[in-house]
């Protein structure tokens, strides 16, 4: 049964949530999420590039010999991907400071390629840009979440931009920070541990 | 055969028009970038040696060519009189190189002051060098001509603990710097005046 | 309906030798518990509450864990509380309250029960606590300014801190008896060499841990640093007897490497896997970043005991 | 007489019971109403039985449920069929349990007798099969088999138990007329007969090679034995018939050679009776007894929640009711008192390595019991030397976490052997 | 620096895993059973190598020459891609028994994070060519020793009585973790 | 710019040239299916799905390893498309469902304590698991651990309960559970499934000629689940409204709370849940199986062939159905009167049937307008013969044939062709009415006629009461509405006035002698006991036999070797296939057995279906394994069950008699929905051996 606009969009929000419901794109996810500002600003250039590269990939599906397909798509989004690494020099430079050398590896995403392949290249414009935004947003609302959780337990603090910030230990002065979860292991337990949590609340 | 040229003709023109394109959005955010980069790469650095200078050094900075590499010079006005030049060195670290700003006074061929600008050298350890400012201070009054070496090397640079190799880039950095300093000595002193008009 | 008796019926066999979780667990209590006293002797009441509360804490988490996930209630085993006690002993007697909680919680939850309790953790949960807390708070760990507000009759340092940052002359000053009799800075119940000595015995001929891990771990320690006294640049490192009586060594090696979860059951890797433990302890200590390096050489040879552990004697009959 | 011994890095040490230089006679448990017996193929509705309620049986004849079927069972006593019942046994064996109440006149069918005098195997097949001691069928009937060599097991395989050692002891002549009536129906040349060292001298009037075996558990087990006599080890997953071997008790030995030289199939068993307190006695029961009639003869009382095995502990298998007969291989029964059963518990493997070190097969038994704990049966057979297990329940034994090892390995052959023959049926 | 320092940094102290978080997602997927760890290792090994090598002949003699560094990811990732399948291509044809080994690794190389991650730091840290061939093998070593060391841990995990929510990504998560913590014992070596 | 230009267009061009030579060059023959797979999956290789690599996953999918769904990424769409590919077409794979049969669980006896694994399996092999019960479920959820999405619970109650919305139908469960309780089945499998040895069978299921999951529908009421219970009943027999109604309920005699107490209404239950259906207004969906293109042509349009025609239909044949009467229902519209079975909920019901895309032809007749070679030259691919039993059988005495004398089916049938407006033929009904027969047709004979105004309306049979095999609550009714009985009492003739009427009938007295084969006595005439009865109107209703004229017709042809019994049945060499001994001819209902209940034909119906299926799909045509057709399974019919307490059973809400006897309106009433509830409480949910002791 062909699904409408809205459950395209829709489905990348719960159903398909990445990275918890489709356990792909890990790398950036752990990278870049030691405040919620970094996972935030990834997540958006995540779904840019998604929005991008189904686009065009949806309208390009017909022509596009099945033997290159991935060569094709690849060149796509890696398109995309420079575009967002040249905007956000340009344009919000620390930001890019602390994503680093996790932009240009949005081109490996799978979660990207997975889209343009599974859906975009079989797919209507409007359907693929809907399947491409909700899975971004979903993208971004996780890595964000994830952020916040390791920003607030590691650091006491949660940025919302730059240097607005919430800090815990204006409430509560003796707080210490739980070092751990801002450093690479801490990461990884804290996805995890993400992911039983909405396993349980998908049960 | 068919197939096999369309799979080409495919992948060629997209691959240019993506090169195109790309190109194109690198025209339109070039001058951008490069005004971001100084301002968040190496401002905070210039602005740490530069302190109390009266003009914005950013601002005032302008670039000679060194071993076919262009080199930006950045001026720092001091007392009125723009008498120190901020530009960078770069030493091997352990991750790569490490920028070292270093400021010399023009006048009295003297450091007035170093700081890392960007490393990538694991963090916590190395990475102190651009925190540490009891480190980089070390530098601060030297003689361009003095041989600048931590103390394990002969030298009289005090090397951070546990991070030797971080603090032995960064002095390699200062001496690439003071190579720089004394190769364009001539060409800089001649920029300066212009400034000091 | 059916005949009124009813007999029990299972399948052979129907003897049993009578061992049990719980009564392993006490004994390895029992026998640790005696190297808690030099402790308390040394650091007084603060030892006594951080143990005690380790201790309850651990229980309560195990306890919180299994309603939680609607388990049999496993505290009798004896395990939760061993967990509170070994990690209290490695504690300093320092410890702030809420440390020891988030402590007891990662070992007891994110060390063991998440894995499925006991026996499904690949890591020893203390020594997962201790690494935790070790590179979050790394203040706690330094023991030197831990036990700042005490006044002791014997050395006042740190000896493993001493020696990573003074060298073998900064330590010259430690004798080995009082080493050996716990009269040295360090955690709550690992200091006293002699007390840690005789528990490790009791349980290694009770047959509750394994003689070929605590032997081979030791035998590791020495060897290695006897190789980097002769091989590496004079004065440059410490003898072995003082790595034997420092830091967790001894802990390490007869409470911390026997974890039975996540060490090694065949003889061969046994070995391999103590002495693993033993080298890279002293490679740590050394030449890498840590002051002590029992924590993270366990932990490390934690994750490779899957490994060699397949190294075993052929079955029966097994054809190659 | 079970406890750890307090020096808990040796290996156990479990003792075989050790028979008596002059043993007294065996019980006689008097005869019952009635008896049952289990025959080794499942009631169909379909087909019509050969046998039903009501006919008369004598001793000794065979009793045969359907046409064209080899499976039967002997009537150990002479009088009516009272009953039969579909009967489920172990392993998901199916059965018929038929009850045979016991008249008063002792009738002895006369088949067997006409042919005693010259032993084939056709006759052996066809009426030794249901002796005390059970007798392998294939042994007869496999007209291709290539056994070669006979290993007799005058050693009980169990602990506590003696009826082995029993019948070694005090039925030499029979064991060597067995051998002899053997020879001469089936070809095999070699005999080994295994005993304790204490009656190795008994023993080699049997005219059989003798080997003696150790005093610790397992030391008995075939495998362990075979071993030694083969002088390799039986590859994992094969069965002693592969190597051309079959393992018999002394006693089934000793029944066909009372067989053949009385001309009566024997219907008496000898059985060791393990009462609560560990004390062991001899009797001698007539097949198809139910063991209560033993429980009230050695004046025994089993209650709620003890548990009945027939067997030894290590080995046996305990029974639900105390209806159950004794069957041609019970060479024990024992009864434990509740408050000694060691209760299972519900424990994850802690990974101790206990059972590794007890294991005298080098099993991994670690390992293997998560997989088989997790269901993974074929990956256990595959990389974890499940079919090395020689089944001794050491590793139950010794085990920390109380878990029940022997039976999942056990469950987990029973498994693959049905997971194959299901495969097998369906290419 | 040395190159044995060189290797002891990629493959431990800077693990590409464990450490620089690139190549998670076939960390997960390929780390449940040992062999299929052991086969994705050898394939990372063998590409990664040659990716290194190449990519660093691209950036160094086009890129930095025609000032095209912008171009890099895309270049790199084209690169990449086609060797993969060219080289899947090849060893299906030319040497199936290795194909069989390692072949069918091969595609989940192309979205390994790890292989275009390790190439942009050879040239981000302007190793020279034999560093750069070095630290590229150092780093599909250590990608390979952190995944069969997580594949001989996950098959225990695997059979352990795992709470359900937990069960299999969710706990391969948190034991990635404590692995990434093991690590830490190498800190400071070099 | 343009080094750019340059750079990109020169990458493309080697990229491009490279694979696509290489693509050439290093060509390697491979299942095509892979790739094609391949194409299907995402292709991100992204090592989600725990393969290396999409081609991998596709290896494996061909090598049947993994599922279609095994594609983490791309979704439902992708999966449906795979199992395109793999030849799992979906337009014929119907989805496997699982289900639990046993509902037992802890209620049946115990005959050890056991310590042991706790596994289904450990427990089964010891001595077949700890229960008494040898079939019913061991409860340790070995199928909950073998089920890998979550699907299986152990409910509260001790036994597994299955998520039909997660339940993929992957089987592991089937596979898992020792005792075969829970069974992966599609659709068709289940409808096909006839009661075996080894199923977990209640007495009412054992009993019941169509083999209905009663204490399923039962405990379906008992949860409101009333559509869930028409489902259930449908999976078994498409005539739930007319058999609610005229079912004589043999389930219900076997009840075992019938043993100690009154037995459930079970039959009343049916009616309720289908009346329930039909007071919606809306028939359920029922779902079919995918076409297979294979045709049926199925003769007779009565509840045998109804009961066939949508069985075949459900599994997915194309049925042509054709009836020599205007209205299809056969005899249950013909010949049961409409106060017990209202035309318009036949009506319904056949609509429904029809609904599924049964094509139907009324009017025609086998061997006058069509004949068995012509539906094979049109291309059947078999066929199946439910004529029923349209021809009553004559007394053979004199004076039959009179003025005013009648035969049963004759009579109903001619009075519910006219009752419906498509005839005209007139029954002038007479004051002085005989009805011979003790069968359900004189029964439905004699009210018919009371209602149509009969002054005195008397059955005369030859032996008692007590052996009348007419259905006890109608013989009931019957005496309620006022007519009278004569029983052992013999017909010797009729007489007849000058104009050819009947005025009399002559009967001989009879006394009960010795039993016959069936165990009734045998009645012998007193000799001379000759008594004359005045009639002016006489029906005979002594029984039917099929209609079998066709085969003359068929003389010299291939059908003319169709085998028929003595009693003008065909002959099927096997009750159980009913495959004549023309392979692709099969019959059942009437027409193989002789006039009997609608039950049976609707179960033969089911029967006939599974044996066409079978040959229809090439298989052998042969019974079911281990069947316990027609008998019950040993030790499942208790003598006495404990623990009963007395609940009154629920009584059927009838039309007064006063009103009754005036109108061809229903005379039984559904029950109201709390008595409906009410009584399904009473079930004691059996299984094989335990009952639900909570329930007694």
């Amino acid at each position: 049964m062909p699904k409408t606009i809205t459950q395209e969009f829709t489905k990348g929000l719960w159903e398909e949530l990445p990275p918890f419901r489709l356990v792909l794109g890990l790398c950036p996810v752990l990278g870049v999420t030691t405040t919620m500002e970094n996972g935030i600003g990834m997540g958006l250039a995540t779904t840019f590039v998604l929005l991008g590269s189904n686009f065009f990939v949806s309208i390009f599906r017909n022509i596009i010999p099945a033997k290159v397909r991935i060569a094709c798509f690849i060149i796509i989004i890696a398109s995309f991907v420079i575009v967002v690494e040249l905007l956000m020099q340009a344009y919000a430079y620390k930001l890019f400071l602390k994503l680093g050398v996790f932009i240009p590896l949005i081109v490996v995403n799978c979660i990207v390629l997975g889209r343009a392949e599974a859906f975009a290249s079989k797919n209507k414009i409007p359907h693929s840009v809907a399947d491409a935004l909700g899975i971004g947003i979903g993208f971004t609302l996780s890595l964000g979440a994830l952020g916040a959780l390791r920003e607030i337990l590691g650091k006491g603090t949660v940025t919302v931009w730059e240097t607005w910030m919430f800090n815990l230990s204006s409430i509560f002065p003796s707080f210490q920070p739980f070092d751990f979860m801002v450093q690479a292991p801490g990461a990884f337990v804290a996805l995890g541990l993400m992911l039983c949590v909405l396993n349980v609340i998908g049960d | 055969m068919n197939e096999m040229i369309k799979m080409v003709v495919v992948l060629t023109i997209l691959a240019s028009v993506s090169g195109g394109l790309l190109a194109a959005v690198r025209n339109g955010t070039e001058a951008q970038i490069e005004n971001q980069q100084l301002e968040f790469v190496k401002g905070p650095a210039i602005k740490m040696i530069l302190d109390g200078s009266s003009n914005d050094p950013i601002a005032d900075r302008f670039k000679i060519m060194h071993q076919n590499t262009e080199k930006s010079f950045f001026v720092g006005r001091f007392d009125g009189k723009a008498n120190v030049i901020a530009f960078e060195g770069a030493g091997k670290g352990y991750g790569g190189d490490i920028g070292i700003m270093v400021g010399v006074n023009i006048d009295e061929d003297k450091i007035i002051g170093a700081a890392v600008t960007t490393h990538s050298e694991t963090p916590g350890l190395g990475a102190t060098a651009k925190d540490d400012p009891g480190f980089v201070s070390q530098f601060k009054n030297l003689s361009i001509t003095e041989s600048i070496k931590v103390t394990n090397d002969g030298g009289k640079i005090n090397a951070m603990s546990g991070a030797t190799i971080t603090s032995r880039a960064v002095c390699a950095g200062v001496t690439d710097a003071m190579d720089i300093y004394q190769n364009l000595k001539p060409q800089l002193t001649e920029k300066i005046k212009a400034f000091n008009q | 309906m059916f005949n009124q008796k009813k007999f029990i019926v299972s399948h052979a066999p129907f003897w049993h030798d009578g061992s049990a979780l719980s009564k392993k667990h006490y004994h390895i209590i029992l026998a640790a518990l005696p190297a808690v006293i030099p402790g308390i002797y040394t650091y007084g009441g603060r030892a006594v509450a951080v143990v005690a509360f380790s201790m309850a804490t651990a229980i309560l988490w195990e306890l919180i864990i299994n309603v939680i996930g609607k388990r049999q209630v496993s505290i009798g085993d004896g395990n939760a509380a061993l967990i509170g006690l070994l990690l209290a002993m490695l504690l300093p007697a320092t410890t702030p309250w809420w440390a020891v909680l988030t402590g007891t919680f990662v070992a007891v939850v994110i060390g063991k029960q998440i894995f499925g309790g006991l026996g499904g953790n690949p890591f020893n949960p203390v020594l997962l606590s201790i690494a935790i807390l070790s590179v979050s708070w790394r203040g706690l760990f330094d023991f030197d300014e831990a036990l700042l507000t005490y006044d002791f009759d014997f050395a006042m340092a740190y000896p493993l801190a001493a020696l990573k940052h003074l060298g073998p002359d900064g330590v010259a000053s430690f004798s080995v008896l009082d080493l050996l009799l716990g009269r040295q800075v360090g955690g709550i119940g690992s200091t006293c060499g002699i007390l840690l000595i005789a528990g490790g015995l009791y349980l290694v001929v009770r047959g509750f841990i394994r003689w070929e891990i605590s032997v081979s771990f030791l035998a590791g320690i020495f060897a290695t640093a006897l190789l980097f006294k002769f091989f590496g640049s004079p004065g440059q490192y410490e003898g072995p007897l003082f790595h034997l009586l420092t830091g967790y060594t001894l802990i390490g090696a007869f409470y911390l490497a026997t974890e039975d979860s996540s060490s090694p059951v065949n003889f061969i890797p046994m070995l391999i896997y103590g002495a693993g433990c033993g080298v890279m302890t002293i490679f740590i200590r050394n030449v890498g970043d840590y002051v002590d390096g029992v924590v993270f050489a366990i932990l490390l040879m934690n994750l490779v005991n899957p490994i060699i552990d397949k190294i075993r004697p052929k079955a029966l009959g097994k054809v190659v | 007489m079970i406890k750890k011994s307090f020096f808990g890095t040796l290996k156990p040490r479990l003792e075989y019971a050790i028979i008596d230089v002059s043993p007294p006679d065996p019980q006689e448990i008097p005869a019952s109403t009635s008896v049952q017996l289990f025959a080794g193929v499942a009631l169909e509705q379909e087909k019509r039985h050969l046998l039903k309620a009501g006919d008369p049986v004598k001793a000794g004849q065979k009793l045969t449920l359907f046409e064209n079927k080899d499976d039967y069972v002997t009537a150990p006593v002479s009088g009516t069929i009272a009953e039969m019942a579909p009967f489920y046994g172990d392993f998901g064996s199916k059965m018929t349990s038929i009850t045979i109440d016991i008249s008063e006149n002792h009738e002895i069918d006369a088949h067997f007798k006409k042919i005693a005098p010259s032993p084939t195997r056709e006759n052996a097949k066809e009426y030794l099969c249901c002796l005390p001691g059970r007798f392998p069928v294939s042994l007869f009937s496999d007209s291709e088999q290539k056994i070669t060599t006979l290993l007799i097991m005058g050693m009980d395989t169990d602990l506590l138990t003696l009826t082995q050692q029993f019948i070694v002891k005090t039925k030499t002549p029979a064991i060597k007329s067995g051998i002899l009536a053997l020879k001469e129906t089936t070809g095999i040349e070699k005999f080994v007969i295994a005993v304790p060292e204490t009656l190795s001298q008994d023993a080699v009037s049997t005219g059989a090679i003798v080997k003696p075996v150790g005093s610790i558990y397992p030391a008995a087990s075939p495998h362990l034995i075979l071993n030694d006599i083969l002088g390799k080890e039986i590859p994992a997953g094969q069965s002693f018939e592969d190597m051309g071997v079959a393992v018999v008790s002394a006693e089934a030995v000793a029944s066909i050679g009372t067989a053949y030289d009385s001309g009566q199939i024997p219907a008496k068993k000898i059985l060791t009776v393990i009462d609560k307190s560990g004390q062991a006695k001899m009797v001698s029961a007539v097949i198809g007894t139910p063991l209560k009639d033993i429980f009230t003869a050695l004046n025994m009382t089993a209650n709620h929640e003890d548990r009945i095995i027939a067997g030894g502990p290590m080995k046996g298998a305990s029974v639900y009711t105390e209806d159950h007969p004794v069957c041609e291989n019970t060479d024990a029964v024992m009864v434990q008192d509740r408050s000694v059963i060691p209760l299972i518990s519900d424990n994850a493997c802690i990974n101790c390595g206990e059972c590794v070190r007890a294991c005298p097969a080098n099993v991994p038994v670690n390992m293997l019991i998560r997989f088989l704990e997790a269901g993974q049966f074929m990956e256990g057979a595959d990389s974890y030397d499940l079919y090395s297990c020689i089944e001794c329940g050491l590793c139950s034994y010794v085990c920390t976490a109380k878990m029940p090892i022997l039976q999942y390995i056990r469950l987990a052959k029973y498994e693959l052997a049905r997971i194959q023959k299901a495969e097998a049926e369906n290419v | 620096m040395g190159y044995f320092e060189l290797i002891i940094a990629c493959i431990f102290v800077n693990n590409i895993l464990l450490a620089q978080f690139l190549g998670n997602c076939p960390f997960l997927g390929t780390s449940k059973k040992m062999e299929t760890a052991m086969g994705m290792s050898m394939a990372v090994i063998f590409v990664m190598v040659l990716a290194g090598a190449i990519t660093w002949i691209v950036y160094t003699y086009i890129l930095v020459r025609y000032d095209l560094v912008y171009l890099r990811t895309i270049a790199f990732i084209v690169v990449i891609a086609s060797l993969v399948q060219f080289v899947e291509m090849f060893l299906k044809k030319s040497i199936p028994a290795l194909y069989a080994g390692l072949g069918i690794f091969l595609p989940l190389i192309t979205t390994n994070c790890a292989v275009m991650g390790a190439c942009v730091l050879n040239v981000d840290k302007e190793y020279t060519f034999v560093q750069a061939l070095v630290a590229s093998f150092a780093y599909a070593v250590g990608f390979g020793l952190a995944l069969v060391l997580f594949a001989g841990v996950r098959e225990r995990i695997l059979l352990a009585r795992v709470p359900k929510p937990l069960q299999d990504t969710s706990i391969g998560l948190v034991t990635a973790g404590i692995i990434a913590l093991a690590f830490y014992t190498f800190k400071g070596m070099v | 710019m343009i080094e750019a230009l340059l750079f990109m267009l020169s990458i493309g061009v080697v990229c491009g040239a490279v694979l696509s030579i290489a693509s050439k060059v290093f060509y390697v023959y491979e299942d095509p299916r892979i790739s094609e797979i391949e194409g299907l999956t995402a292709a991100a290789n992204c090592g989600g799905c725990g393969y290396t690599g999409c081609g991998a996953a596709a290896a494996a999918v061909v090598e049947g390893e993994a599922a279609p769904s095994v594609c983490v990424v791309a979704g439902t769409e992708a999966a449906i498309g795979i199992a395109a590919v793999m030849g799992l077409d979906p337009g014929t794979a119907e989805p496997l469902k699982s289900i639990n049969e046993c509902l037992g669980g802890n209620r049946a006896d115990d005959k050890f304590t056991y310590m042991g694994i706790p596994s289904c399996r450990g427990m089964d092999a010891l001595y077949g698991g700890k229960r008494v019960c040898s079939v019913g479920c061991i409860g340790f959820g070995d199928c909950v651990k073998a089920c890998k999405f979550d699907a299986i619970c152990i409910a509260s109650n001790g036994y597994p309960e299955i998520d039909e919305s997660k339940c993929v139908g992957c089987g592991a469960c089937e596979t898992a559970c020792p005792k075969n309780i829970i069974q992966v089945k599609t659709m068709s499998e289940r409808l096909l499934h006839f009661n075996q040895e080894d199923d977990a069978l209640a007495p009412c299921r054992q009993t019941c000629p169509a083999e209905i999951d009663i204490p399923q529908y039962i405990r379906q009421i008992k949860n409101h689940d009333y559509a869930g219970a028409v489902n259930t009943i449908r999976e078994r027999n498409p005539f739930l409204l007319s058999c609610g109604r005229v079912c004589p309920h043999p389930c219900e005699d076997v009840c075992r709370r019938g043993v100690e107490d009154e037995a459930v209404s079970i039959n009343q239950l049916k009616r309720f849940a289908a009346d329930y259906e039909m007071n919606s207004g809306q028939h359920l969906p029922i779902s079919c199986a995918p076409d297979t293109g294979k045709r049926v042509a199925v003769i007779g349009g009565g509840p045998a062939g109804l009961s066939c025609a949508y069985f075949l239909r459900r599994l997915g044949h194309s049925v042509m159905l054709f009836d020599m009467m205007p209205r299809l229902g056969g005899m249950i519209r013909y010949g049961i009167p409409e106060y017990r079975l209202p035309k318009k909920v036949l009506e319904w019901e056949i609509d429904g049937i029809l609904n599924l895309g049964i094509e139907t032809r009324t009017n025609v007749k086998l061997g006058e307008d069509f004949d068995l070679s012509s539906l094979v030259a049109a291309g059947y691919d078999a066929i199946f013969l439910g004529i029923g039993a349209w021809k009553d059988y004559s007394l053979r005495i004199d004076g039959e044939n009179l003025d005013g004398c009648y035969t049963g089916i004759d009579f109903l049938t001619t009075f519910a062709t006219t009752q419906q407006g498509d005839g005209n033929k007139h029954i002038p009904i007479g004051c002085k009415c005989v009805v011979i027969g003790g069968g359900n047709t004189a029964i439905d004979c004699v009210r018919t006629l009371v209602r149509l105004g009969a002054e005195e309306v008397t059955i005369v049979y030859r032996r008692t009461r007590k052996e009348m095999p007419a259905n006890r609550v109608e013989i009931e009714a019957a005496e309620h509405e006022g007519v009278k009985f004569h029983f052992l009492a013999a017909p010797n003739r009729v007489m007849g006035d000058e104009n050819g009427k009947a005025t009399g009938l002559e009967y001989l007295k009879m006394e009960l002698g010795e039993p016959d084969d069936s165990g009734r006595r045998r009645p012998v005439p007193i000799e001379g006991s000759e008594t004359v009865l005045d009639i002016d109107m006489l029906i005979t209703a002594i029984g039917q036999g099929p209609d079998i004229a066709f085969k003359e017709k068929e003389e010299g042809r291939r059908f003319a070797d169709l085998q028929t019994t003595r009693w003008d049945t065909i002959d099927s060499a096997d009750p159980e296939t009913l495959q004549t001994n023309i392979p692709y001819i099969f019959t059942c209902g009437d027409a193989a057995t002789g006039a009997s209940l609608v039950v049976e034909g609707i179960g033969g119906g089911r029967r006939a279906a599974r044996s066409i299926h079978l040959y229809l799909t090439g298989q052998p045509v042969k019974p079911v394994p281990n069947s316990i057709f027609e008998r019950n399974i040993p030790g499942t019919i208790f003598d006495s069950v404990e623990g009963i307490h007395q609940k009154p059973r629920a009584r059927m809400p009838e039309m007064p008699v006063a009103e009754r006897i005036k109108t061809f309106e229903e005379a039984d009433l559904v029950l109201q929905e709390k008595d409906a509830l009410k009584e399904s409480e009473r079930c004691l949910d059996c299984c094989r051996i335990c009952y639900n002791k909570d329930a007694a």
